[in-house]
């Protein structure tokens, strides 16, 4: 059956639009929602309800609606959308839901964005006050963003076929809207909901661009954008929400808020059936009913709670056929998929009389849309005329104008549009530019207020308040006899106002029954908080293009190209991409490990060294700054010298290690570790302002100005010298840890004598301009001795041969110097230093401290996984066992031809020596502990 | 998200910045004379009021100055922001 | 041979609606001093004056050609100059730094340079960046460090419709990887 | 068409609690009617025969951080102190709704969590070792086991953070929490406990070094002992008395999508991307993330933090991508400097203080009720509290589950 109107409404007639609803084939034209065209094809069951499994329908024509929940299946599944939501396009499929949706297992293939924007004044809302609002603040130069949810201004006006100014309200629209986007330095969003209001003028808004679009959307356009505006100055416009009243099977499809089935009416030229009763505690709905009755819709009945009918609109009625029963109710419906029968009777007690309809529209009057004003601190208040919570104060940078404050009548609502654009621009600075004449309506419906009904007694079980979570009136007062009394504890005992619609219509029936229960003024209740979103947002539209590549920055070295050229696999340090080793053909990682270990220790090798975070400090106070900074001295740090330094936090544990580098007088090179560099830097640049302003020293990052090639191994002199022709590299010239100025492979470089791994071993760094060229010249002139490129697991292993920590894998931020052996870093002569005085602390001077030692299985092919734990006794006691530390390094070892592994183990020290046990699965694996140096302990290696 | 004004570059947004705990803490001039109750004291006890709040920040994502600001806890609305080494505005009631 | 951040991106950049293309190898050096007199003298030997308002930059030409000198904070700048002159210019800015409280540090290689130009600039940085770049809130001369999508910048608005980013070089792939997403929607 | 699974929650009973004036004086007065007061609570009645309690609450019970998380719940913590206190706790879980009567919805799912980087792997490791001599349910699984537990994990090693594995334990899971903070309060009101909400305390009185009273927006209550269990408002309360605490209350976010068939078998986490997700009964996705950085007692934190959760939560879950976020908040976590809690006596006598349990505290519900029952009622710690003083950070011994690479939530 068809109810859409031969004329009238934005639809394109003379286009047809082919779309799926429950495996059934239906048309509809553009400018329908999916709600209007199942209306227009006489379908209102959408889905069933989440408990109950009872039909649902379409209670109202915007985002408000409690009921219509679809799937879409094309172009892309989606769950969870309100048909009253969705722009009809051709071949669209979508299927009823029962309050659960469905998410698609096949990954999306839409874009999404966000987008900055900042204004003078931002206007939420373009129905008639959001309008002139607008344009008050666009005629005076001012930056001004309008946003709406609707895919055209208007709001209430769509729903409605009034005359503004003796014209089509449409064209009074069309007029602002024309003015607003040739007016420079206004921006109009369609489609964009701004759900989120913030602190300090940020405001979140969603634009839905190309859903309407269906398959014809451009797969280069994001799908969603996420609006991030900051505005000095807001308007909320935001308009009112009408609401039901609550009775006896108020559930049933065909029931429908009476301004929805106008708006149905009007603006899809749609009718909600063939006959319908109306339900009314204002006068609202009789301008639907007389809309409806003229477009031929049988309207045999208005029901209206107040004793008294209106006289002027009673007379309209009449002159109609329609009969109006004043002080009377709705008591109760019939019907299964379908309203069939309205119960009427008399407000109190009386006798029901039945009426045949198929369509029963109800109006309980009018919520004003509060949200976004309530997200922004403002404080409501309960106006017992409207029967709803309202702005309750002025803030300052936020107004709210129209019906969002309660006020309905139109002329009104657009004075206070005006009034609080002009506001807005003044407050932001402007001032007024020509003033907009304000619209006059020749609308019927003029008496305003109306009578407050929450519900009508009757069969409290069926009496829902909550559509979509079939919460009834009998759960409200189940949950107030239960001993609840605020709002928040009904509301999670109900669940009402917990669905999709967070309670749009729901919420304040739900507050004034509990008043009414518990026998107390709802002046006196506080709401429920509202909280973002105002309506749903997807998480793909929040994560928007930083995704894939773009999630988090990858960081790579001036080298990295190489490395990968090279077959290197990576490991994720910090941002960084680093080399993790270089397999070669049928190589795993311990293979390529031990062959790169082996060839740095026989021969040469070099890595990627240049993550390391690099500082530059500078000044007469240099010295003394990094005294305080590193536990050890570095003021009497020779120039053209380096020292390995320790930092540790104010708490005295370690937080990082590098070189310092004395390049002058007045002037000292840093490095710390990749992963630390942003946070030493930070570190100390704090110390520097917020505490030692008076220090003459400034610090500044030279992390990637220079590439940092470290070259190892015994064979790394003559590498050097073939490539460094004018470096003397001799032992005596070039000692070990000092640098020296020169060129390398023809480009300015400075190179360390430094070792991480115990050999000979040389830092070469250049500018990271000139890093990729010269590690191919370094590979070139190591070729004659088999150089060999290592990675990050090499790097490890070789250190960890000689007994080095790893900042982040021996040290957790409990371990201090001292327990990493490291007595030797700790200055005894410096007066201060940071971390110095924590560690005379009870807790640190403990001799069973955890504390840093090697760990040789006794079976030397026993490789122990990294982060066993570490137990006394061969045997395990029942839980809990004493732990006595865990391993923090282990690896297969090239140069000690077996395994080992570094530790923190309690009284570490004094263990050396000592059998100890690993649970390894179902086994207890024997160890000896010995001094974390296990490789040369001597030192006879590092000067080749 | 806060709008936070930089002393320096002016308003920008909260994620510019990092945050800097209570300000107004100054190091202790000898901490060897502090007994361990003050040393912790120093190093791990911060006020946490529920209201003004001089705390500390610094604009890492831009001139990488710290500052100082009095933020009301409870809403989280800055009251006054200071360049460090300034002394605090009279804000605090 | 010297190899720039950005060396395989060329092509890419130049094809997008902003016409990107970077400008590597320039002498920068981070300079830091409070000392006015030092500041003025380092600005005569650049011949160009050093910015005194905050988040702005200045241009002029001296003996080491156009410089460009960016506000990075209360005693921080960057100097930029055509390339190979980071020896020489940050002699020069030592010596005129004298006995002043300050530093001069080469940090050439540490960021890399890109240049947007076009219509689209403002829109397409508006998808990454929180910082008003209206005409009337960042005028020419306009230098902002700020976060663009997730990762620092140095902001220069060099004209009505121009842009020059300065990136870390680390980053700079990732950069023009956004640059060439957010420029999707403006591909004609 | 039928109801969903799931979809339905078990009702809650007629009769709650009754709402009555506060009396003159009480045995202990227990500030805060979180779950953690109205715990401890129950526990003072139950287990020591203490009913002459009241339980104060500023606003609504349980409307704080109860109200506001994430209900995971899990023991899995590196150090042996905290895995005592949170594994007692877990126990206690396991028995709680027969003990409390009432449909806690304790679904034991298990949770994985996640490792991102090799640092992570040895990290995870170490805590599953450590768990398991402790006699707690742990193990390590690879990416294949992720995905077995958990199909939807994206475990492909082309993604900016791959997956290398997880810690999972199986007895870990979600409750409902406002069926458990229910659940207690019935049972502590039927045992004589004095529920009463609306009640602000604004001062705290003391004579000769011991507390006597507490005053209040409803006027003063005497008390022989008092009992802190405010979270986030800890410090405010403690400075009533001139105690300094070394907490920072932070405004932490969760967010929760509509409801959505089963998709999410268990509980995920992963520290490396700030991410927890879970499908609750119901079927909503509920998320949480880091905390915002700066102190706050506003309950809301910034849009930002949202957002990079959402991308993060993206790169784990592709599957998320056309959920919806429904609803935001946040609640006040109260943050110690070594991520523990601080649950023990105070140089005031007669009160005690429990706090600082920054993003964990709703697991350790049960554990710290019945641990700091014991405390308050022997005025000496419980042994699993006893390591969680505030002498700790003048000794040094901390518990530092937030250096320790350990998990946090």
């Amino acid at each position: 059956m068809n109810f859409r109107k031969p004329t009238g409404g934005a639809i394109d007639r003379n286009t047809v639009l082919r779309f799926t609803f429950n495996g059934q084939l239906l048309t509809g034209h553009p400018g329908d929602t999916l709600a209007s065209a199942l209306l227009a094809n006489g379908v209102h069951e959408v889905g069933s309800s989440v408990k109950l499994g009872r039909p649902r329908g379409i209670v109202a024509a915007g985002s408000e609606d409690p009921t219509s929940l679809v799937q879409i299946e094309t172009p892309y599944s989606e769950p969870m959308l309100l048909a009253t939501t969705v722009e009809l396009f051709d071949g669209l499929e979508a299927r009823g839901l029962a309050g659960q949706g469905r998410l698609s297992p096949e990954p999306d293939p839409a874009r999404y964005d966000a987008k900055h924007e900042h204004c003078d004044v931002l206007v939420v809302g373009a129905g008639p006050a959001g309008l002139v609002a607008a344009l008050t603040a666009a005629r005076s130069g001012a930056r001004v963003v309008l946003v709406d949810e609707q895919n055209q201004a208007g709001g209430a006006l769509l729903g409605v076929d009034e005359y503004l100014d003796d014209r089509p309200s449409a064209e009074w629209v069309a007029d602002i809207v024309a003015e607003l986007k040739t007016t420079p330095g206004v921006l109009v969003l369609e489609r964009t909901t701004a759900f989120g209001m913030y602190q300090d003028g940020f405001v979140l808004a969603l634009q839905k661009r190309t859903d309407h679009l269906g398959f014809a959307a451009p797969a280069s356009v994001a799908r969603q954008r996420v609006w991030r505006i900051r505005t000095k100055q807001t308007v909320l416009a935001t308009g009112a929400h009408e609401r039901p009243v609550v009775f006896a099977n108020n559930d049933r499809p065909g029931i429908m808020l009476a301004s929805s089935a106008r708006t149905f009416l009007h603006r899809y030229g749609v009718l909600p059936g063939s006959r319908a009763v109306v339900f009314t505690t204002n006068d609202s709905a009789y301008c639907a009913a007389i809309d409806l009755a003229e477009s031929g819709v049988d309207i045999p009945l208005i029901v209206d709670a107040r004793p008294e009918a209106p006289a002027r609109l009673a007379t309209e009625c009449a002159a109609r056929g329609i009969e109006v029963r004043a002080g009377h109710v709705v008591t109760g419906t019939e019907g299964s998929s379908r309203v069939t029968d309205v119960h009427v009777a008399p407000l109190g007690d009386g006798h029901p009389d039945t009426v045949v309809c198929d369509t029963l529209l109800v109006s309980g009057g009018w919520n004003p849309v509060v949200s976004l004003f309530s997200q922004a601190r403002g404080k409501l208040r309960y106006d017992s005329s409207l029967g709803a919570f309202v702005p309750g104060e002025e803030l300052a940078s936020v107004r709210v104008a129209g019906s969002a404050t309660g006020e309905l009548d139109l002329n009104a609502c657009a004075r206070q549009g005006r009034d609080a654009g002009a506001a807005a621009v003044v407050a932001a600075g402007f001032t007024p530019g020509g003033q907009v004449p304000l619209p006059v309506s020749d609308s019927r419906c003029t008496q305003r207020t109306g009578l407050v009904l929450w519900r009508v007694p009757g069969d409290e079980d069926a009496s829902f308040v909550d559509l979509q979570r079939d919460a009834t009136v009998t759960d409200v007062l189940r949950a107030t006899g239960a001993g609840l009394r605020s709002l928040e504890h009904i509301k999670r005992y109900t669940t009402i106002g917990t669905a999709h619609d967070q309670g749009k219509t729901s919420g304040m029936i739900a507050a004034g029954i509990v008043a009414e229960a518990l026998g107390v003024e709802l002046a006196d209740q506080r709401p429920t908080t509202f909280r973002p979103p105002y309506t749903s947002v997807s998480f793909a539209a929040l994560a928007g293009r930083d995704r894939g590549e773009l999630h988090d920055p990858v960081r790579v070295t001036a080298i990295h190209r190489w490395h990968v050229a090279h077959g290197a696999l990576f490991e994720n340090v910090a941002q960084w991409k680093r080399p993790w080793y270089y397999p070669r053909d049928g190589e795993d990682l311990h293979a390529a490990v031990l062959r790169e270990c082996r060839a740095t220790r026989e021969s040469v090798g070099m890595m990627d060294g240049s993550t390391l975070g690099k500082i530059d400090v500078q000044g007469r106070d240099a010295g003394k700054f990094l005294d305080m900074l590193y536990t050890n001295m570095m003021s009497t740090l020779k120039v053209g010298r380096i020292r390995y330094g320790v930092m540790c936090g104010v708490d005295g544990m370690v937080i990082d290690d590098g070189t310092v580098i004395r390049v002058g007088e007045e002037r000292f090179l840093v490095t710390t570790t990749t992963g630390n560099a942003a946070k030493i830097l930070d570190w100390m640049e704090e110390w520097l302002q917020t505490e030692w302003p008076h220090l003459d020293v400034h610090c500044t990052s030279v992390t990637e100005h220079w590439a940092t090639i470290p070259l190892v191994g015994p064979k790394s002199r003559d590498v050097l010298a073939a490539v460094a022709p004018s470096l003397d590299v001799s032992n005596e010239a070039f000692e070990f840890m000092t640098w020296h100025d020169t060129r390398v492979a023809g480009v300015p470089a400075r190179v360390c004598r430094i070792s991480f791994s115990g050999e000979l071993a040389y830092e070469i760094n250049v500018t990271a301009w000139h890093g990729l060229a010269v590690w191919e010249a370094l590979m070139e002139a190591g070729s004659p001795y088999g150089i060999t490129p290592y990675g990050t697991e090499t790097m490890h292993v070789l250190r960890a041969e000689k007994g080095y920590p790893i900042i982040g894998q021996e040290t957790d931020a409990t371990v201090t110097p001292q327990d990493l052996g490291m007595s030797w870093a700790v200055s005894k002569k410096k007066p201060d230093f940071i971390g110095k005085r924590s560690f005379s602390r009870a807790e640190n001077l403990r001799t069973d401290r955890k504390q840093l030692v090697g760990l040789l299985p006794v079976d030397p092919n026993v490789l122990l996984p990294e982060g066993s734990q570490i137990v006394e006794t061969d045997r395990l006691p029942e839980p809990p066992v004493r732990m006595l530390g865990h391993v923090t390094s282990s690896y297969p070892s090239a140069a000690l031809g077996r395994t080992f592994a570094l530790a923190l183990v309690r009284s570490g020290h004094e263990r050396v020596g000592e059998t100890l046990y690993v649970p390894v699965e179902d086994a207890l694996v024997p160890v000896t502990v010995t001094e974390s140096v296990l490789y040369d302990k001597e030192g006879a290696r590092r000067d080749g | 998200m806060q709008l936070i004004p930089c002393p320096w570059c002016g308003p920008r947004e909260e994620a510019e910045f990092h945050y800097g705990g209570q300000a107004h803490v100054a190091y202790p001039e000898d901490p060897s004379a502090l007994s361990d109750e003050e040393w912790a004291q120093y190093v791990f006890f911060r006020e946490n009021p529920s209201g003004p709040f001089a705390e500390r920040w610094s604009h890492s994502a831009g001139c990488r100055r710290w500052f100082n600001a009095v933020r009301d806890t409870r809403t989280h609305d800055l009251i006054a922001v200071y360049r460090a080494g300034e002394p605090m505005p009279e804000v605090i009631s | 041979m010297t190899v720039s951040p950005l060396f395989a991106w060329t092509d890419r950049l130049a094809a997008l609606p902003v016409n990107a293309s970077e400008r590597p190898f320039l002498s920068q050096l981070t300079v830091r001093a409070s000392d006015p007199a030092a500041i003025a003298a380092m600005g005569a030997v650049l011949g160009v004056g050093f910015p005194a308002v905050p988040c702005t930059f200045t241009a002029g030409s001296g003996e080491f050609g156009d410089v460009e000198v960016l506000w990075l904070g209360p005693d921080e700048f960057l100097v930029v100059a055509a390339p190979d002159l980071q020896i020489p210019i940050e002699e020069a800015l030592r010596g005129a730094l004298g006995s002043a409280r300050g530093s001069v540090v080469d940090t050439s290689a540490q960021r890399t340079t890109v240049v947007l130009e076009g219509p689209h600039v403002r829109d397409v940085l508006a998808h990454g960046c929180s910082v008003d770049l209206h005409p009337s809130a960042a005028p020419a001369g306009t230098c902002v460090q700020t976060l663009l999508a997730r990762t620092g910048v140095i902001l220069l608005v060099t004209g009505a419709d121009s842009v020059t980013l300065l990136v870390r070089s680390s980053v700079a792939e990732y950069l023009a990887a956004w640059l060439s997403d957010a420029c999707v929607e403006y591909q004609t | 068409m039928s109801s969903p699974p799931g979809a339905h929650l078990p009702e809650h009973p007629d009769f709650l609690w009754e709402n009555p004036e506060p009396k003159a004086s009480y045995d202990v007065v227990v500030v805060g009617g979180g779950g953690h007061g109205l715990a401890t609570a129950y526990y003072l009645a139950k287990v020591h025969g203490i009913t002459n309690v009241a339980v104060l609450e500023k606003g609504w019970l349980a409307g704080g951080n109860m109200a506001r998380n994430t209900t995971i719940i899990r023991s899995n913590y590196l150090w042996d102190e905290s895995s005592g206190i949170y594994e007692h706790s877990l126990k206690l879980w396991e028995g709680l709704e027969e003990d409390l009567g009432y449909p806690i919805l304790f679904d034991q799912r298990g949770v994985l969590n996640l490792a991102h980087s090799l640092q992570d792997v040895r990290d995870s490791v170490r805590r599953v070792n450590a768990n398991r001599l402790n006699g707690i349910d742990a193990e390590w699984v690879d990416p294949a086991g992720v995905k077995e537990i958990c199909p939807i994990v994206n475990i492909s090693q082309d993604v900016r953070y791959p997956v290398l594995g997880a810690t999972y334990q199986p007895r870990a899971g979600i409750a409902k929490h406002d069926y458990v903070a229910w659940g207690y309060a019935r049972a502590a009101h039927a045992m004589g406990v004095d529920l009463i909400q609306n009640c602000e305390v604004t001062g705290l009185e003391t004579s000769g070094g011991r507390i006597t009273a507490v005053e209040t927006s409803r006027g003063r209550i005497a008390a022989g002992k008092v009992a802190l269990c405010a979270a986030g408002h800890s410090s405010v309360l403690a400075k009533m008395v001139g105690l300094r605490l070394p907490l920072a209350s932070h405004p932490l976010q969760a967010l929760v999508s509509e409801l959505l068939e089963p998709v999410h078998p268990t509980v995920v986490m992963s520290n490396a991307v700030h991410v927890y997700v879970s499908q609750a009964h119901k079927g909503e996705l509920v998320m949480g993330a880091g905390i915002d950085s700066y102190n706050g007692y506003g309950q809301r934190g910034s849009f930002h933090i949202i957002e990079q959760q959402m991308s993060a939560a993206l790169e784990l879950f592709p599957i998320f991508a056309r959920a919806h976020l429904l609803r935001t908040w946040a609640g006040i976590v109260d943050v110690s400097p070594d991520a523990s809690p601080i649950v023990g006596l105070t140089p005031v006598g007669g009160l005690y203080l429990n706090c600082g349990w920054g993003t964990g505290g709703f697991k350790a519900t049960p554990g710290v009720g019945h641990c700091f029952a014991h405390t308050i009622a022997n005025d000496k710690p419980h042994p699993f509290n006893e390591p969680f003083t505030l002498e700790r950070f003048t000794t040094g011994a901390l518990v530092d589950e937030h250096g320790a690479a350990a998990v946090a939530h």
